[in-house]
């Protein structure tokens, strides 16, 4: 590979790596906070993508639909865990069991709404264009997505790190019952974490709409991604899921520039030989 | 619900009797329904050993129903017909593949058990799905015949297929009672109950999974093997997330924990997929909503529900 | 003890229920020429691919509607099952069919996987079946029986004489081809090659990507050295894939050519702008100027509201050869030589020209349009540039 | 030989030294209390024995094995049993088969019914455990360690939440052990304690603070100041 293919590619990683960590840092709170895995969060991310994209027709603006799109997933979010989630508290795999019936439920619910056709979302038109990098295009689009991710990155960790709230959250996810031993009312923080959560997920589903559309199916596509990230990043901690998405956004990237007849198994290979040699992922917490 | 059930001939023999006449009063479309409901029954019930009674609830059991069925398609691309070495390697090579993902996926539990055993089994699905010599891609293997016993009845006639299954389904039925009622299982049922315990007892649950695990691969294959020779064809399909949803599905709706209740899981399916998918295109809705409810409120599923109303109406508790 | 009593109790409710079920079309049926013919339609309308089914479903629908579900003087009953493309559901929808239902004609099937999956059976129980899309070339190959029909195209029909014309008439010498990895894109893919290379073109490099790859960048980042690349991706790949050659600043730089499903009328609208420029083949345009295609636009368009599609046509086209053949027969479909005879022989002008089989395989012989992608009055439309006649799936013959 | 030997037993949880530098020897057919202030790391040091928990640092002998690095079941089968501070039994099953799966099939002194008959509980044998009161689970608790014919006991506050006639119950089937088990108990009541233990560890802060006859710690000065002095 030429200098100038390696640094298009490096920065082709970064990007999807980054829009990856938007799902994934949702996904693995969630799961560090509450036990559940959930696999509706392919789901959250489809259906950000179709409001999104409503509220960017009738708005004419990209970001208000950014938002918009984020705000209505997050309050879907509450809905789910205050009236679903919440009666089967502390029965973890029932509920991860619920979220695939979500799944399932949302799958169809989009296709009937949106009908079968897929759907693109237009790019706010100042990030239109590429530019050349080593006289390679690059798309100025790509740019946007890392700048936001890498925002979004540090948002989350001055939250998670310098307020109460996440602090108590880390806390939450370290021992649940140290901290409802605390006096704290550790459910509700349950709704706030799958708020936030689909809230990540649709500002991923609505960024990633100018490259990757919405369409029927796309949210098992999203979620296999989502799994893989969380499972080589290890669960329950931003990190991993920040390193984890990175890591996956090359392998993908890498796997299909070097071994592009191969490249359906870079994700499993990577998945495969970093559960061999450590189980809980990069940076999980040991399971006990 | 687990309690030690011994002897019950009488009853089990006029279900099977019912199974045994049925064929005769049903239409041709309603006798391949019940094929196809006793492949997946037991499909099913393999699976109810592993999230039933040993309490792993495994995303990729379609993986070695989908590779029993390979194995008999690829078997009779090369011109190799013969039933039993088609079952044989059909149950084995599942129950090899379950050795060494075994050795993988049992490194962890709960919802993390359930996320990797996703990933690998959608793994063996793109292989499946890109290994094309092999496996013929994503137009899968077809024109694969009806076994042949050497017996003077052809198994392309339905009724003859249907008793083919039905002999082998109630072999399988009898051997995974006799499982789980064996020391064996009943230390199996312990693991689900309390792995700490069972580990401070001195079993050695991690062997106890590892074998469960194993012995539901082997019959998944087994539920694969008819299953290809039912259709006549295999594809990726079979192998991807979406199957081994459905069969978690099945158990779930049923009864986890019931063994038989499974196969109710299976009618009940099966019956919605192709009678209410004949009317409406919007089943995918019901079957999430029935899901849904059926975790919310029907946890023990259908037989489970019914199994413990019974108790309560003897005023047994 | 008593568990298994109930177990049993439940076992037993449970079949029954499935009797009841099961009876529902269990009676016998005599080839009554006052009972209505009987027509399949075997496309999904569930999961990933329903928009296809949906086309199609409006496409004959349409037409059945125009002749007033009749022909050879008797009524047609359109039955509509959902094939979920999925092989093991849709031979189970197809014995229903086929068994319960009792039908004269099979109809549809989208997905090769669900084509090649019910082939067998329906064979074996002596159903015409004309397939509305599945290009798997064996179905009218090595699979092909007299009771199959197709329709549609074979995969690589269109694209093989596109790479005879690229080569000839655009001046490309060196292509990048680039398909997603499944049995139809490898198909439509080698159909290209083929003809390109017959003339003497080159092939500097071959990619296949996952089916539903979401991110193409990686790709787009290696082409180089090529006049053009050519492509088949079809659905949400093709928004995909578009929007983001267009990104990667390819657009520009090297024309992009594809098969016809790349820039299907129903992709245009999500791919924009994107798509202006792109050359590619089909056996139909929605831009076709013939009096069958206009009024097929015009009725299909004030029905449904939004213009038609290859599916669509397809579809219409479907039921047109039912209906021909059926009227051929003189309404005895109970006469499978004679049917089978005369939907062979059937021949009309289609919405997408000239239509006729291919007496030997069966498949479709049909003219391929080459197309180039415009804006037009603010609509994006794929203008036939190039009209090439009466293509059969032969190309391969010749290897 | 001893019963049970920890050298320089060490565990930290992330930055948290939960147990340092325990060494510990236990006679065989002694009977043992450990008592200690709450976090003193009284049960980490009885998951790290059992198995449950691996040590950072240090070994641990069961009868002169080294079991340091030993999975729980092989310990168990080396006769060493144990019961939870919060009752971890098969809840859905019988008590029969609670029992059934805590005795080895083979080299089992006695059938379980037998073992239920001596203890007095046959006639509930069919009765799934979760139907059991609290205190009966207790019970059951501690008749699955029986049931292993245990060599070394450790019990981790088997009277936890009981009622007086309850506590009395359980201490009274502990009293009547054979001198062939060793017993390790840890137990928040002193009644119990004094009344059952021949010597006692005072654990604090992960450490050792203070081991000896039950007489010589009644009177140790330290240990009433940390754990005693607070209790009364």
């Amino acid at each position: 590979m030429e200098l100038s293919e390696i640094v298009i590619q490096t920065l082709n990683g970064i990007s999807y790596g980054l829009l990856l960590f938007l799902l994934a840092a949702g996904l693995s709170l969630i799961f560090g906070l509450m036990g559940i895995i959930n696999l509706a969060h392919g789901s959250y991310y489809t259906l950000g993508a179709y409001v999104g994209l409503v509220i960017i027709q009738m708005t004419g603006n990209f970001f208000v639909g950014l938002m918009g799109a984020a705000v209505v997933l997050a309050l879907l979010g509450i809905v789910m865990e205050r009236f679903f989630f919440r009666k089967l508290y502390k029965r973890e795999l029932d509920q991860v069991l619920l979220t695939f019936g979500f799944a399932y439920l949302f799958m169809d619910i989009n296709k009937w709404i949106w009908g079968g056709v897929p759907r693109s979302l237009p790019k706010p038109t100042f990030l239109e264009g590429s530019i050349s990098i080593l006289g390679e295009a690059f798309p100025i689009y790509r740019f946007g997505i890392i700048v936001i991710g890498l925002g979004i990155a540090v948002l989350l960790w001055l939250f998670l790190e310098k307020t109460r709230t996440g602090v108590i959250i880390r806390a939450g996810v370290d021992d649940k019952e140290m901290v409802s031993g605390l006096g704290i009312n550790i459910k509700l923080y349950f709704s706030g974490i799958f708020a936030l959560g689909a809230f990540l997920a649709a500002i991923g589903g609505v960024i990633g709409g100018p490259i990757i559309g919405a369409y029927p199916g796309l949210d098992f596509e999203i979620l296999v991604l989502a799994l893989a990230v969380v499972v080589v990043g290890g669960l329950g901690t931003l990190k991993g899921a920040f390193w984890g998405s990175l890591l996956i956004g090359f392998a993908e990237t890498f796997g299909k520039a070097i071994f592009p007849d191969f490249a359906m198994f870079t994700i499993y290979v990577t998945m495969a030989l970093i559960l061999i040699f450590k189980p809980s992922g990069l940076l999980g917490k040991e399971e006990s | 619900m687990h309690r030690m059930l011994t002897k019950y001939p009488i009853w089990g023999g006029l279900l099977l009797l019912a199974l045994f006449i049925l064929p005769l009063l049903l239409s041709p479309y309603g006798l391949s329904l019940l094929t196809q409901v006793l492949i997946f029954g037991l499909f099913a019930m393999s699976l109810d050993l592993l999230m039933g009674y040993t309490g792993l609830v495994s995303f990729n059991h379609a993986t070695y129903f989908g590779v029993g069925a390979y194995t008999v398609a690829i078997l009779a691309g090369l011109g190799l017909n013969n039933f039993w070495l088609s079952l044989v390697l059909g149950i084995s090579i599942p129950v090899l593949l379950a050795l060494l993902l075994g050795l993988l996926v049992l490194r962890s539990s709960g919802p993390y058990f359930l996320m990797i055993t996703l990933a690998f089994g959608q793994m063996i699905f793109a292989l499946a799905w890109r290994w094309r010599t092999i496996t013929g891609g994503d137009d899968g293997l077809a024109g694969i015949p009806r076994p042949d016993l050497g017996l003077p009845m052809s198994m392309w006639k339905a009724q003859n297929f249907y008793y083919l299954v039905l002999v082998f389904f109630a072999f399988a039925c009898l051997i995974l009672w006799k499982f789980i009622h064996s020391r064996l299982g009943k230390a199996i049922v312990g693991v689900r109950e309390s792995e700490t315990r069972m580990q401070a007892l001195g079993h050695n649950t991690w062997g106890l999974k590892y074998l469960s695990y194993i012995v539901a691969g082997g019959f998944a294959g087994l539920a694969g093997v008819f299953y290809v020779y039912f259709n006549g064809f295999i594809s990726p399909q079979e192998l991807n997330w979406t199957m081994s949803g459905q069969v978690i599905l099945m158990v779930i709706i049923g009864g986890a924990g019931t063994l038989f209740g499974p196969v109710v899981g299976a009618g009940m399916i099966i019956i919605l997929q192709n009678l209410i998918s004949s009317h409406t295109e919007r089943w995918p809705i019901s079957m999430g909503i029935i899901f849904i409810l059926c975790v919310m409120y029907l946890r023990d599923g259908v037989v489970g529900s019914a199994l413990k109303l019974r108790k309560k109406g003897r005023g047994n508790l | 003890m008593r568990k298994r009593r109930y177990l049993a109790k439940i076992g037993i409710l449970f079949l029954s229920v499935l009797l009841v079920f099961s009876g529902i079309g269990c009676g016998t049926q005599v080839d009554n020429s006052k009972d209505p013919i009987k027509v399949g339609l075997l496309v999904p309308y569930t999961g990933v691919f329903t928009s296809n089914g949906v086309d199609i479903t409006r496409g004959v629908e349409l037409y059945l509607n125009e002749v007033g579900y009749k022909a050879g003087g008797r009524d047609i009953k359109l039955i509509k099952e959902d094939s979920q493309m999925d092989g093991q559901v849709g031979l189970q929808k197809t014995r229903r069919l086929v068994e319960s239902e009792k039908i004269n004609i099979l109809a549809g099937v989208v997905s090769s996987t669900v084509a090649y999956a019910i082939r067998d059976y329906v064979v074996a129980n002596k159903v015409p079946f004309i397939i509305s899309n599945a290009g798997a070339c064996d179905l009218t190959r090595e699979k092909g029986s007299e009771y199959i029909f197709r329709v549609s195209f074979s995969n690589g029909q269109y694209e093989y004489p596109e790479g005879n014309y690229v080569y000839n008439k655009l001046n490309v010498r060196k292509v990048v081809v680039m398909a997603p990895d499944y049995a139809a894109g490898h198909e439509k893919a080698d159909g290209f090659m083929a003809g390109f290379k017959a003339q003497g073109g080159q092939i500097v490099q071959e990619i296949y990507p996952k089916l539903g790859t979401t991110d193409y960048g990686p790709y787009l980042t290696q082409i180089k050295n090529a006049d053009a690349v050519w492509v088949h991706f079809s659905a949400a790949d093709s928004i995909k894939f578009v929007k983001q050659y267009a990104e990667y600043g390819l657009k520009n730089k090297l024309p992009l050519l594809s098969s016809g499903d790349l820039v299907d009328e129903s992709s245009l609208l999500g791919q924009g702008d994107s798509a202006i420029g792109i050359i590619s083949a089909l056996h139909y345009s929605a831009a076709l100027t013939n009096p069958e295609n206009q009024k097929f636009v015009k009725d299909y368009t004030a029905k449904y509201g939004e213009g038609p599609n290859m599916f669509a046509e397809q579809g219409y086209v479907t039921a047109k050869v039912i209906v021909k053949g059926i009227e051929a027969a003189g309404g005895k479909v109970s006469d499978s030589k004679l049917l089978l005879d005369s939907i062979r022989k059937v021949q009309f002008d289609a919405p997408r020209g000239p239509f006729k089989f291919d007496a030997k395989t069966q498949n479709v012989i049909f003219n391929t349009y080459i197309r180039k992608t415009e804006k037009i009055n603010g609509k994006l439309v794929n203008t036939v540039v190039e009209t090439i006649p009466n293509t059969a799936d032969d190309w391969y013959k010749g290897k | 030989m001893k019963a049970l030997e920890t050298k320089s037993l060490t565990k930290h949880f992330g930055g948290l030294a939960v147990l340092q530098d325990i060494s510990m020897t236990v006679e065989v057919g002694e009977r043992r209390a450990i008592i200690g202030p709450n976090g003193a790391g009284k049960t980490t040091f009885f998951n790290t024995i059992s198995g449950v928990i691996k040590p950072n640092a240090g070994e641990i002998f069961v009868f002169g094995d080294k079991v340091t690095q030993l999975p729980p079941f092989r310990r168990a089968r080396l006769g060493l049993a144990r019961t939870f501070q919060q009752n971890n039994l098969f809840v859905n099953l019988s008590l029969l088969d609670n029992i059934n799966l805590a005795m080895p099939p083979n080299q089992a002194k006695m059938t379980p019914r037998d073992f239920l008959d001596n203890w007095g509980w046959w006639d509930k044998s069919t009765i799934p455990v979760k139907e059991f009161s609290y205190g009966e689970q207790r019970q059951v608790e501690l008749l699955l360690a029986l049931a292993q014919s245990p060599r070394l006991l450790l019990l981790d506050e088997p009277t936890a939440g009981m009622s007086s006639v309850e506590t009395n119950k359980i201490t009274t089937m502990i009293r009547n052990l054979s001198r062939e088990i060793t017993v390790l108990i840890i137990e928040h009541d002193m009644d119990v304690v004094f009344d059952f233990a021949d010597r006692i560890t005072v654990l604090n802060y992960g450490r050792v603070l203070f081991e000896g006859a039950k007489d010589e710690v009644r009177s140790d000065e330290r240990v009433k100041e940390v754990y005693l002095g607070s209790v009364d």
